[in-house]
C-alpha cells in the first residue's frame, strides 16, 4: 500500500536535511520508536512499536540508504519483521525536498509498505489507516523540532 | 488458533472490577466476544486472563424515566434494544439502526456495550447514541466516571476505556417534543457493514419552525465515530431548506477525514457522505414536523 | 409431455436429502478416524522467492509433532491434469527451488491436533531470496519481465487461436464497426467446505484418500502419479461434498500434503484448508482483458467478430488452458458468424493460480459479447432483442470446424423473454432491463487427460427382491448428479426412483467417470446409465417374453413395475416376478447391465448444447451509483427437465453466482496479496440482497441427450453480467466495461456523463 | 486448565470438561460428536454454524463453549424427534432448499428460532431471518418457499 505526504518547513534545506539522516532526530519523531541506531552511513537499526486497539506490535527492521542526493533527495529501503512470527515486511521510501523560497522547504514523501503475514491479515483497511496516522504523526514531530513557524501541511494518504 | 488463557466469570460487577484491577497489566475483556474472539484466532492478541461479564445480569436491563430518559445496561443485547416496545416507542431511531445491524444470531449475542467498547469507526450505534447527545457510565474499582458517548472514541478500536475500567450504562435523554431522529448507512450488501452511515438528529421551535438544535454523526466518516459540528452550526437556528441541507452535506464531507479501503476510496465515502447527510437530514426534519 | 414419463419430469426428493436435512450427513470435515493425525501446511509470504533453506529441526523437536515434509520428500513431479501436453503440467504443489505467489505449499506438519500442527509451522524456519515480482499480466508479457517459469518466456503460458472466413476482407464489407475493451475480476468459488482430504496410508502400501472432489478419477490418477503408486493401489472416496463450482477436480494441497504425510508414518492424517487458505490459496476465477471488433451490415447482419484476450493465469496453468480456449470458442456463441478470429494468450502472474468457475470462460466471453450487441444494437437503432433473434444459432447448425448444435430452443427463449418485456410495461425512473443469451455445452469433448477409459461408465445390478445397484464414479457436489441418474435410470428400466441405490463415490467401485464439470453428468453419465439400465432391461425382457409369449410382432417394456406389451398395456407380468425368474434362470446371478458413452464426430468442444435468454432489471441510485437488483428472468432451453427442482434451484443459485460476480465479488490484491481473504471482506450476495427469480423452461428433445436432456446449471451462470452492464445503460445510460459493476465505479460514471 | 461446564442438548444434559479456549462448536462437534453443526469460517461471517441457545439463534463458532454453561442449546441433530421430521425439514426435502447441504443445518436452526418467534413473518422477514447464512448453491429462494410452505401450514399434521 501507498502512503504519501507532503508538508513545508521554514528552515534551510541543508540544516533540513541533517537533522532527517540523523538518527536521534528519526528516533524522536518516529511514532513508537524505541531504538533507531546508525550501524554504518546508509544503514539503521529500528525497533518501533505500534498498537491498533487491542493489537500492540514491535516491528524490528534495517534501513538502508540506497540513493542519497544531498539535500534534494534519498530513497532507502526497508526491511523487518513483527516480533512474535506476526509477520514480516518491507517498504520502500522516497524523500524529496525542495526549496520552494530561500529558507523554505517542502518535503514530500512516499512509502510503498508492503505487509505479509499475520498481521497483514488483521484487515487492510486498519493497517492502511494505521500506516497514514503514523506518518502524520511523525510529519508533526518532525515539525515541532524545527522550532521555526510552520505553514500549514497538506496531506493525501 | 486461539491462545490458553486463564478464565473468569465473575457474577457480580463488583466482583468483575476487583478482577480487572488485580490483572491489570494483562487481561481482556469478553462480552459475546464476536469481535474480540476473531482476532484472538489469528493470534494477533494473547491475553492471559479473559474476564468474561456476559454473566452479568446487574448490567442487562432497559429502564426508562419521562425525567431522567432511557438508561440501558451495557450487556443488553441488540436484539432486545430492537425489540424493546419503550424503545421503539420513544426512541424509535435506536430500534430502526439495530434492526439493520449485522445479523439476527449476531444481535441476538452481541451487546450494544460491548460494541461501542470495539471502538469500530463503522459500528452503527455509536453515531445514532451521539445524535441523541447519550452519555455513558464507566466504573472501575475507585468508582464511577461519566461521559458523552462523542468523546469515549479516541482512534481506530481506540475507546477512552481505561485499564481497570469497564463500561457499565448508556444513558439517553428523553427527546424533546418536535425533535425528529433518522439513521442510514449506506452499503452494497444489506445489513453489511456500513461504508459510511449518517445520524441526524432535529429540534424544531415549536412557533416559527426553525431549528432549535440538532446533532449529525458519522460511521466511517474518520478514525472514530465523529460529530459533523461545522454542518451542524450551519443550520442551528436556522429555517432548514433543500438548499441548506445540500450545503450541509458538503460542510459535513469536508470535516470528515476517510481512509479509501477495499471497500471505497476516501472520495467516493466523501460523496457518500454529502448524499446521506442530505438525505437522513430530510428525514429528520420530517419526523420533527409530524405532530 | 411429461406424462410421457413415469418418473422424469416430476419433482423428486433427491436420493441424498434425508441425510442432509437431518445432519447425518458425514463430510470430509467431519470424518475422524482411529489414531488420526491433524496436518498444516505452511505457505509462502511472498509472490516470488527462491527457496535457500528450509529449517524444520526446531518444530521437529515440538511434542506432538509427527512428521514434516518439504519438496525433498516428493519425488519432484510436477502435476497438472494435462497428461497430454506435459509441458503443462508445471505445479509442484510442494516447492523445491522456488515459490510463485503467496500461498504457494513449501511444508506441511502432521501432530496430534490441529493446535500443535499450527504451533508448529511458526517454529519451521524458511530462508527465502525474494525475487522481483509481476501481477498483471500485461505487464508480465512485457520483454525483460520477471519470468515464472524457465519454460515460458515472456510469462507465455499458452496461446489459442480460433479462426474461420476471412475477418479483415469481411469488416471492409460493414455498415458499421464497434470496437471495445472490457475487464473482468477475479471472483472466489467459496465451496461452504473448505478443500479437505483425510489420508490413510496402510502398511499394506495402499492409500485410501476421503475428499471432497470433483472428480474421484482424476484424484486418483494424479495422486497416484505424484507418489509414484499404482492407480490400483489408490482409494479415492468422495463423501458428500460442500460445493464445488469448478475448484474441486484437480489436485489440491490439502489432498497431496496429508496422503505424503500419510505415506511417511502409516497413519491417518487428515487436513482441512481454513477459510483464508480458501481464498489466497486455492484457485479462482480468470481475470481477462477483451479486446472486442465486431461489424455488420445495414440490416443487421452480423458479418465479422475479432477477438483478442489476455487471462491473468496466475502462478500455474491448473485448467486455464482450457478456459482460455473455451472463451474463445463462447465468443462467438450463440450467433452465426461468417467470418471469426480468436487469439487467447494465457499469462504466467506471481498471483494464486486462476482455472475453471461455474461457466469455465463463459461469463467473461459473454459479459464482453453482450455488452457489444446492445452496444452495436443502439448504434444501428435496432432492438436488441430483434438483432440477437436474427443471428441466432439454430437446430442443426454447424459452427464452422468447432461445433454441431442439433436441438436449439433459443427462438423460444427470445419469445419468452420479450413476451415477459411487454408484461412488464414501464419502469420506474432509473430503472432498466438489460437482455443477454448464452449457448453452453453439455460435457466437454476434451482428453488433454488422456484417458484411455470412456467418458463416462455405468453397471447396474438388479438384486433378487427388485432392487438396483447403480455404479458409476460421477461425483454429485451438491448440484443433484446422483437424483438426476437415479431418475433416468428408474425411468429406463420403469421401476421407482425408491428402487434406486446410487454407488458414486468410490473409486473401488464405480467404473471410471471424469468428473462433474463443464456440465458432463446429465448428457455423459446419463447416457451410460441409460445404456446401462437398458442392457439390464433386455435380459429381463428375455424371460419375460418367455413367460407372456406375446406374438412376435409385439414389443414388451417395463413401467411402474409392470412389464407390459406396449400395444396391450392391460396384459403384463410383475417386474419383481420376471427379476426372480431372471436370476433364477442365470443360475443365481445378478442382472449385470453394462453402459459407457464417448462422443464421438461431435465436433471439437461438446456433443450438445443448453441455451438461454436472461432479462436483469435493475433501479440506479443516480446520486450513490449502487444499483439494486430487482428481478432476474430466464428462459433456458435444458432439453428434456429431468428433475424440475433441481433444475430450478440450478437456474437460482446460478443467479446468485453470477450475480455476486457481477455485482459485488471481487479480489483485489497488492503487490500479489488478497486483500479480502475472508468471508467478512469478501461480498456475497444474501438473502435480502438476492433478487427475485423466475425460471422459464423451453422444451426442445436432444437426440444426443439421455430422454433428450441436456446441460443446466453451469451456462446460467453466463448471461448476467453482460444483462446487468445493459440494464444499468438502459436505466441511466452509462456503460460499465469492468466488472464487477459497483456503485463507485457507477457514479464515476454518471459524474463523467455530466461533463 | 480445564473448567467444568454444564449445558443441555437435544434435551439430554451433560457435564463436561472443557479448556477455556474452546469454541461451543468445537465442543459440540468433537466432545459430543454432534458433526451437523458445521464451520465455515474464521470470522463469524458465514453462519453455516448456527445453533439455538436458549431460543435465540448464535453462531456457534463465535462464542466460547463455557459461555454457554447452563445453556439449552438445540442442533440440527434436535430437531426431529420421536423418528419425524421437524416441518421445516420436511419442507426443505420438498422444495429442494438445500444442494450441497453444507448450509443447510445453520439454516433450519435459524428457520426454526425465527419461526417459533414469528409464526406469521412476512417475506421481507423471512429473509431478514437468514440473511446471517451464506448459501453459496441454491440462491436462497427455495429456502424462503420452503419457510413460506411451514408457515401456510403446509406440514401441521406433523406439528
Amino acid at each position: 500500500m501507498l502512503i504519501e505526504g507532503k508538508f513545508v518547513l521554514n528552515v534551510p534545506i541543508q540544516k533540513l536535511w541533517d537533522l532527517l539522516l540523523e538518527p536521534g532526530t528519526l528516533a524522536s519523531c518516529i511514532p513508537g520508536a524505541e531504538k533507531v541506531e546508525a550501524i554504518d552511513d546508509k544503514t539503521y537499526e529500528c525497533v518501533v512499536k505500534q498498537s491498533v486497539g487491542p493489537i500492540s506490535v514491535r516491528f524490528k527492521f534495517t534501513v538502508v540508504l540506497t540513493e542519497v542526493d544531498p539535500p534534494k533527495h534519498l530513497k532507502a529501503v526497508g526491511r523487518g519483521e513483527a516480533l512474535g512470527k506476526m509477520g514480516t515486511f518491507t517498504c520502500d521510501v522516497n524523500v524529496h525536498l525542495a526549496e520552494i523560497l530561500k529558507g523554505e522547504v517542502e518535503v514530500f514523501y512516499q512509502t510503498n509498505v508492503n505487509i505479509v503475514g499475520r498481521l497483514a491479515t488483521f484487515g487492510e483497511r486498519i493497517m492502511r489507516a494505521k500506516a497514514k496516522s503514523v506518518g502524520e504523526e511523525f510529519t508533526r514531530n518532525l515539525q515541532e523540532k524545527m522550532k521555526s513557524g510552520i505553514v500549514p501541511t497538506d496531506f493525501f494518504g | 488458533m486461539i491462545n490458553d488463557f486463564e478464565y473468569f466469570a465473575p457474577k457480580t460487577v463488583k466482583e468483575a472490577l476487583t478482577l480487572l484491577d488485580k490483572y491489570r497489566d494483562d487481561y481482556k475483556i469478553i462480552a459475546g466476544g464476536q469481535s474480540l474472539l476473531i482476532i484472538m484466532r489469528q493470534g494477533l492478541i494473547k491475553p492471559e486472563h479473559l474476564i468474561d461479564i456476559k454473566g452479568l445480569s446487574e448490567l442487562n436491563y432497559i429502564k426508562f424515566d419521562a425525567k431522567k430518559g432511557l438508561r440501558v445496561g451495557a450487556l443488553t443485547t441488540h436484539r432486545t434494544i430492537e425489540k424493546s416496545p419503550i424503545i421503539k416507542k420513544s426512541f424509535g431511531v435506536l430500534a430502526e439502526m439495530e434492526n439493520r445491524l449485522a445479523s439476527i444470531q449476531t444481535r441476538n449475542w452481541g451487546s450494544i456495550g460491548g460494541n461501542l467498547c470495539h471502538g469500530d469507526p463503522a459500528g452503527d450505534p455509536a453515531p445514532v447514541l451521539i445524535s441523541l447527545n447519550s452519555t455513558l457510565t464507566i466504573a472501575s474499582i475507585n468508582g464511577e466516571r461519566n461521559m458523552l458517548v462523542e468523546d469515549f472514541f479516541l482512534d481506530y478500536f481506540e475507546t477512552a476505556l481505561e485499564h481497570g475500567e469497564l463500561l457499565t450504562e448508556i444513558q439517553v435523554p428523553t427527546i424533546s417534543p418536535n425533535t425528529g431522529a433518522a439513521y442510514t448507512k449506506f452499503n452494497v450488501i444489506e445489513n453489511d457493514m456500513a461504508t459510511v452511515g449518517v445520524a441526524v438528529s432535529i429540534t424544531l421551535a415549536p412557533k416559527g419552525g426553525h431549528c432549535k438544535d440538532l446533532r449529525i454523526a458519522l460511521a466511517n466518516g474518520a478514525p472514530r465515530s465523529m460529530r459533523a459540528k461545522q454542518a451542524e452550526e450551519l443550520l442551528r437556528g436556522k429555517k432548514i431548506t433543500d438548499h441548506l441541507l445540500k450545503e450541509a452535506g458538503e460542510i459535513a464531507s469536508a470535516e470528515a477525514d476517510p481512509i479509501s479501503d477495499i471497500h471505497a476510496s476516501a472520495e467516493y465515502r466523501q460523496e457518500l457522505l454529502k448524499i446521506l447527510v442530505n438525505r437522513v437530514g430530510k428525514e429528520a426534519l420530517s419526523r420533527a414536523k409530524k405532530p | 409431455m411429461s406424462d410421457k414419463y413415469a418418473v422424469i419430469g416430476k419433482s423428486h426428493i433427491r436420493v441424498d436429502g434425508h441425510a442432509k436435512v437431518t445432519g447425518s450427513a458425514k463430510y470430509t470435515f467431519d470424518i475422524v478416524l482411529p489414531n488420526m493425525l491433524y496436518g498444516k501446511i505452511l505457505r509462502s509470504p511472498h509472490p516470488h522467492a527462491k527457496i535457500l533453506k528450509i529449517d524444520t529441526r526446531q518444530a521437529e523437536k515440538m511434542i506432538g509433532v509427527k512428521a514434516i515434509v518439504t519438496g525433498k520428500d516428493t519425488l519432484g513431479h510436477k502435476n497438472g491434469p494435462w497428461r497430454r501436453f506435459p509441458e503443462l503440467c508445471d505445479e509442484e504443489i510442494l516447492c523445491r527451488e522456488k515459490v510463485r505467489y503467496i500461498g504457494d505449499a513449501v511444508a506441511a506438519v502432521a501432530a496430534v491436533d490441529e493446535d500443535t500442527a499450527e504451533a508448529a509451522l511458526d517454529l519451521i524456519d524458511v530462508e527465502y531470496e525474494p525475487l522481483p515480482a509481476v501481477f498483471d499480466p500485461l505487464e508480465a508479457m512485457k520483454e525483460g519481465a520477471p519470468q515464472l517459469h524457465e519454460h515460458a518466456e515472456r510469462n507465455i503460458n499458452v496461446t489459442r487461436r480460433i479462426e474461420w472466413g476471412d475477418v479483415n476482407v469481411a469488416f471492409d464489407k460493414c455498415d458499421t464497426i464497434l470496437e471495445e475493451q472490457f475487464h473482468t475480476s477475479s471472483q472466489a468459488h467459496l465451496c461452504m467446505e473448505t478443500h479437505g482430504a483425510v489420508a490413510d496410508f496402510g502398511y499394506d502400501g495402499k492409500l485410501t484418500v476421503w475428499t471432497s472432489t470433483q472428480s474421484n478419477y482424476y484424484i486418483q490418477v494424479l495422486l497416484a502419479a505424484m507418489l509414484g503408486m499404482r492407480e490400483g493401489d489408490v482409494r479415492v472416496i468422495k463423501p458428500p461434498s460442500g460445493g464445488g463450482f469448478g475448484s474441486k477436480f484437480e489436485l489440491d494441497s490439502a489432498q497431496f500434503c496429508a496422503s505424503l504425510l500419510s505415506q511417511k508414518l502409516c497413519r491417518p492424517v487428515k487436513i482441512i484448508l481454513t477459510r483464508e487458505e480458501e481464498f489466497t490459496a486455492t484457485k479462482r476465477k480468470t481475470p481477462m482483458y477483451y479486446y472486442v471488433k465486431m461489424g455488420a451490415k445495414k440490416d443487421g447482419t452480423l458479418l465479422a467478430k475479432e477477438v483478442r484476450v489476455v487471462t491473468e493465469g496466475g502462478a500455474y496453468t491448473a485448467m486455464g488452458s482450457t478456459a482460455l480456449y473455451l472463451t474463445g470458442f463462447y465468443s462467438c456463441m450463440p450467433y452465426k458468424w461468417s467470418n471469426y478470429r480468436y487469439d487467447g494468450y494465457r499469462v504466467y502472474t506471481n498471483t494464486a493460480p486462476t482455472s475453471a468457475l461455474r461457466g469455465f470462460g463463459a461469463p467473461q466471453a459473454y459479459f464482453a459479447g453482450e455488452s457489444m450487441m446492445d452496444m452495436l444494437a443502439a448504434e444501428m437503432k435496432m432492438d436488441p432483442i430483434e438483432i440477437r433473434r436474427k443471428n441466432a444459432v439454430t437446430p442443426n447448425y454447424e459452427v464452422p470446424g468447432q461445433a454441431y448444435i442439433q436441438s436449439c430452443g433459443l427462438g423460444e427463449c427470445y419469445d419468452a423473454i420479450e413476451k415477459y418485456m411487454k408484461e412488464r410495461g414501464k419502469l420506474p425512473l432509473n430503472g432498466g432491463i438489460g437482455i443477454g443469451n448464452y449457448a453452453f455445452m453439455s460435457g466437454g469433448i476434451f482428453n488433454w487427460f488422456n484417458t484411455p477409459y470412456a467418458f463416462s461408465a455405468v453397471i447396474v445390478k438388479i438384486n433378487i427382491d427388485g432392487k438396483v445397484d447403480l455404479f458409476t464414479g460421477a461425483c454429485d457436489t451438491g448440484q443433484g448428479s446422483d437424483t438426476t441418474l437415479a431418475i433416468i435410470c428408474a425411468e429406463e428400466l420403469g421401476v421407482h426412483l425408491e428402487d434406486i441405490r446410487v454407488h458414486a463415490d468410490d473409486t473401488d467401485l464405480g467404473p471410471a467417470d471424469l468428473g462433474s464439470w463443464g456440465s458432463r453428468e446429465t448428457l455423459m453419465n446419463g447416457n451410460a446409465v441409460r445404456m446401462a439400465a437398458a442392457d439390464a432391461k433386455r435380459q429381463l425382457l428375455e424371460f419375460a417374453y418367455a413367460k407372456m409369449k406375446p406374438n412376435v410382432v409385439y414389443d414388451l417394456d417395463i413401467k411402474d413395475h409392470k412389464i407390459y406389451m406396449i400395444d396391450r398395456p392391460e396384459r403384463y407380468v410383475s417386474y419383481f416376478d420376471i427379476v426372480q425368474d431372471a436370476i433364477r434362470g442365470k443360475e443365481g446371478q445378478t442382472i449385470i447391465g453394462r453402459g459407457h458413452y464417448t462422443p464421438h464426430r461431435k465436433g471439437m468442444v461438446s456433443p450438445a448444447w443448453g441455451f438461454g435468454v436472461q432479462a436483469v432489471e435493475v433501479e440506479v441510485d443516480s446520486e450513490t451509483g449502487k444499483v439494486k437488483l430487482i428481478e432476474i428472468v430466464t428462459a433456458h432451453d435444458c432439453g428434456q427437465v429431468i428433475n424440475p427442482v433441481g433444475v430450478l434451484g440450478q437456474v437460482e443459485g446460478a443467479t446468485m453466482l453470477a450475480a455476486g460476480g457481477a455485482f459485488c465479488e471481487d479480489q483485489p490484491m497488492d503487490n500479489g496479496k488478497i486483500l479480502n481473504p475472508s468471508i467478512g471482506d469478501y461480498k456475497v450476495l444474501r438473502s435480502v440482497d438476492m433478487p427475485k427469480t423466475i425460471g422459464i423452461e423451453v422444451d426442445t428433445y436432444e437426440p444426443e441427450g439421455p430422454f433428450g436432456a441436456k446441460e443446466a446449471g453451469e451456462g446460467l451462470t453466463s448471461p448476467t453480467a453482460g444483462a446487468m452492464a445493459n440494464a444499468v445503460y438502459n436505466a441511466v445510460g452509462v456503460r460499465i466495461k469492468d466488472l464487477p459493476i459497483t456503485p463507485e465505479k457507477v457514479l464515476k460514471a454518471l459524474k463523467e456523463k455530466e461533463k | 486448565m480445564k473448567k467444568e461446564l454444564r449445558l443441555t442438548v437435544n434435551g439430554q444434559p451433560y457435564e463436561l470438561y472443557v479448556k477455556p479456549n474452546s469454541l461451543l462448536v468445537e465442543v459440540l462437534r468433537n466432545d459430543l460428536g454432534l458433526t451437523g453443526t458445521k464451520r465455515g469460517c474464521e470470522s463469524s461471517s458465514c453462519g453455516i454454524c448456527t445453533v439455538i441457545l436458549n431460543g435465540m439463534a448464535v453462531k456457534s463458532c463465535s462464542m466460547l463453549a463455557l459461555q454457554a454453561d447452563g445453556a439449552e442449546v438445540v442442533t440440527v441433530e434436535g430437531l426431529a424427534n420421536g423418528g419425524k421430521l421437524h416441518p421445516l425439514q420436511k419442507a426443505f426435502l420438498d422444495y429442494g432448499a438445500y444442494q450441497c447441504g453444507f448450509c443447510t443445518a445453520g439454516m433450519l436452526t435459524s428457520a426454526k428460532a425465527f419461526l417459533d418467534e414469528t409464526p406469521k413473518p412476512t417475506e421481507e422477514q423471512m429473509r431478514e431471518a437468514i440473511d446471517g447464512n451464506i448459501c453459496r448453491c441454491t440462491g436462497y429462494n427455495s429456502i424462503i418457499r420452503a419457510m413460506r410452505a411451514v408457515v401456510n401450514g403446509e406440514y401441521e399434521e406433523t406439528r
